[in-house]
């Protein structure tokens, strides 16, 4: 089995491995971080740590920080917090149509509530420019959400020239880095993002543990989502799973070491693993012209069909599509944004490549995608006439 | 054949990982049927050459899941040796079952039928 | 440290742990349950299996168990989700006083979006009884949320006495089992409750892990409160966290084998514990008389500021009122609610036993209370005054 | 003095925990002392017994929260051998100060000053 999924989800990190036993094991801390007693406060400072190393990866104060189940909740906190926070100042909201499912589906919710959103057609190349998020701004904008880096082709949009216009246009913005942090650097003192979702086990941390940045100067406001004890400044109610926490901190703080390492080294991979597809002809890089995360690789395939493609690799841990709409059966939605018809956005493979994938790898699923595609390719009726 | 993580049924997996007789024929005594879904999402072609009355060799290609593919290797096994009528009482839902292909995708057997039912000759 | 405080959390059971391992250690299944890959498809088995497992302790069929980040979402999803989905059939629910602050919260929230919301009165002892809950039903009533087992006083409502009524009146009947777990034998199939909700680490399962079930004959409906991948049939969105899954799956297996000796165990050390305590006069068992869970002993005591009984005893993690709404400085509403006045529902200790209690514990605490109950009476013009 | 996981000031802790002077005090020469809080949430009661001008023991009792406690042990300690003119003197933003009580906590502290100033004979 050769992984090459990691943007679906990473194995955890040793160092995160080891921070969470702490929390785990027989004999570890297992304190509730909100009782008062020792064991408690053993907690909490676990938490408060993992908290600042979090904070840290994005140039945030602790502060800003609001744990939660996932970047999923991140997302539905974020943008149904904000709309119902803010509806009376304006009930339109700006997307894309590559945005991650649970935007998107947050989005459709919202309309039913009486939301008005414009879902933006990115480029063929993926990219939505500033300039294009401006023009569909009303005086009813109330919110801009866009992802910083796409799942599926690891596209990285322009969020740095966007967020000063809508700041100045008092636009709450909020970005899904769900797939950006660690990959690319993020300094918010630098980006007047207001809202931003991360993930732990997008970056070798714990499945099930996100945290959303809530901006305090200028300061966001949400309307809560989960009610409860008031825990995380009333804004998310739940206990805190202090091992998640724990290894979440540790996710992002080896990310911030890692940075540049993973970049230099994903990115050789990535390179070799396309050059060595380039030996099929009528191959296309989705998203490709546009800035991308050295990880990610997203390759439509001419004259095969999807399913066939997938079931020839069955030692190929890859993905089409993103798991998270993956056992749906629909061929990529965010493919056919780009321009792909459905043949080719259906007959298309994501590698995404980790910490831990070798080049031994890399040249095994190369060939085995060469080899499988050359196979289906020679029996395709389609193939023949089109040659 | 390699391992089946996707839960084909054993004759669908058998047929896409082997692929026998894929292929096209060339020549007289040669007959040929297609069939496809809408929009060409599916498409199975058949070869035959005939031997007299009987069906001397089969080959085909497709494009589609490996259910349809599977139909295509299937049809041309039982085609070698036996006669177009023979052939001709060939049902998809017979298809179906054979090749233990479930019923949300029946289109797929369905399509061996429509091949077998257009064979006509090349020249 | 004395560890009294298994109300607010547990230690993982090592079971639970071992199981847990298998999908955290480096080389262990790290695949999303969602691909569609042998990873994914590895990491879906242990989900379905820990699925039966949740199931199975309370009488459900697997297909009825849906994924949460905990009780606290299991309890906003149950009361937000059935209200929004059955609103035009009448806009009334009826809870009690007593309940978590996730059912509580939830309701003061719903108030603002147009529900009517009724909050019965326990009586002295905690119970709420189900000629009560009729008689509050009115023609507009869909929903009614009580809790199985209170988690201050270990009280046990007649969940089984009141569903009857209920499903014959066709009133949806969510029921908050946090607390009951593991604890009182639950069977679904014999008690008509339509939604439940459960959580992994109050019986020694992972923190932030929980599960709603969600009746199918007859099929209890929910509008969805995370939106996003359509995980969880639609009613739950979020990548699934297979280990916290394994984890609260081998949690529910281990309290159904455990159920009855846990449940004599606890009984006998709660009993020895009270008989120590009975050494001071002027204490109040809070809950006395009602049925009460095994583990649980609330004790409040005249003449004895809360705050300086909580200092005089550092090494006695136990809690008064509840972690969740720990911190926040306010005297239990719980017990106010039972008739305590303020004094006495802040002089109060929650004790709650664990597996892992040993008796010498009981009697280190009970010795470290009664001297310091003792100590702190002694001090104070009150407690003179009254003598 | 055990630990102190809540986060007292140190003299609350040390106050709180050892008690110093807690007690009654009978006889001539006691002067009584007493303060509380709206609704006797919190209560302190002082006695001191006098030689002559000078204060010569001094005990309290305390009902409330340690900072209260603390509060009570600290005016005694202060009292002894000191004058009821000098004692007089003592100001609820002297006493926070020496014990580090937290802004928000300046009623515990007040009561201490308030005892003061209700000193009376017992007899
Ligand atoms: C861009 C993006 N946003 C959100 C999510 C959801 O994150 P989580 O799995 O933590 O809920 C994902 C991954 O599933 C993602 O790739
Ligand atoms: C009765 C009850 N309901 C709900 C909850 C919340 O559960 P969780 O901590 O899993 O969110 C708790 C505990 O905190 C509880 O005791």
């Amino acid at each position: 089995m050769i992984y090459l999924d990691h943007a679906a989800t990473t194995p955890l990190d040793p160092a995160v491995f080891e921070a969470m036993l702490d929390f785990l094991k027989p004999g570890g801390v297992h304190g509730n971080p909100a009782s008062d007693h020792v064991e408690g406060k053993r907690a909490r400072q676990a938490v408060e740590q993992a908290r600042a190393d979090v904070a840290r990866l994005i140039g945030a104060e602790p502060g800003e920080i609001v744990w939660t189940s996932g970047a999923t909740e991140s997302d539905n906190l974020a943008i149904k917090g904000a709309f119902e926070f803010y509806k009376e100042r304006g009930r339109h909201i700006v997307t894309s149509m590559t945005e991650h499912k649970a935007v998107l589906d947050t989005c459709r919710y919202l309309e039913t509530q009486g939301a008005k959103v414009t879902y933006l057609r990115p480029g063929a190349d993926g990219c939505v420019s500033p300039g294009q998020v401006l023009d569909a701004l009303t005086p009813e904008t109330v919110l801009v959400s866009l992802m910083w880096v796409n799942n599926e082709t690891g596209v990285i949009q322009d969020i740095a020239g966007l967020a000063p216009a809508l700041r100045e246009k008092s636009i709450l913005f909020h970005v899904d880095a769900a797939q950006a942090a660690g990959k690319v650097p993020i300094d918010l003192r630098a980006v007047p993002v207001d809202l931003l979702s991360l993930s732990a086990h997008k970056i070798y941390g714990p499945k099930g543990m996100g945290a959303l940045f809530v901006r305090k100067r200028p300061r966001a406001r949400l309307a809560p989502q989960l009610h409860g004890g008031g825990h995380e400044q009333g804004m998310r109610s739940g206990t805190l799973p202090t091992h998640q926490i724990v290894g979440m901190g540790a996710a992002f703080r080896v990310a911030g070491q890692r940075l540049s390492a993973d970049h230099e080294q994903l990115g050789r991979l990535r390179d070799r693993l396309l050059e060595r597809l380039r030996a099929l002809p009528q191959i296309f890089v989705n998203g490709e012209g546009a800035p991308r995360v050295a990880g990610v690789l997203n390759v439509s395939f001419a004259g095969v069909e999807g399913e066939s493609l997938r079931a020839s690799l069955p030692e190929l841990a890859g993905s089409s599509g993103s798991a998270c709409s993956a056992g749906t059966g629909e061929s990529s939605y965010v493919l056919r944004a780009l321009g792909r018809d459905d043949d080719l956005a259906d007959a298309s493979l994501r590698f995404s490549l980790g910490r831990a994938t070798t080049q031994a790898e890399i040249d095994a699923a190369a060939e085995q995608v060469v080899g499988q595609v050359r196979r289906l390719r020679t029996l395709s009726p389609l193939w023949r006439e089109s040659a | 054949m390699g391992p089946n993580p996707f839960g084909y049924s054993e004759p669908v997996w058998r047929l896409f990982t082997e692929l026998p007789r894929a292929g096209t024929l060339e020549g007289s005594r040669v007959l040929r049927g297609t069939a496809a879904t809408p929009a060409n999402r599916n498409r199975l072609e058949l070869w035959l050459r005939m031997s007299g009355e009987r069906i001397e060799d089969a080959r085909f290609q497709a494009y589609g899941c490996p259910a349809t593919i599977a139909v295509g290797g299937w049809v041309c096994e039982q085609a070698i040796g036996s006669t177009l009528a023979e052939l001709a009482l060939i049902r998809g839902k017979d298809i179906r079952q054979a090749l233990e292909i479930p019923e949300d995708r029946l289109h797929c057997a369905l399509l061996g039928e429509d091949a077998i039912k257009s064979l006509a000759p090349t020249s």
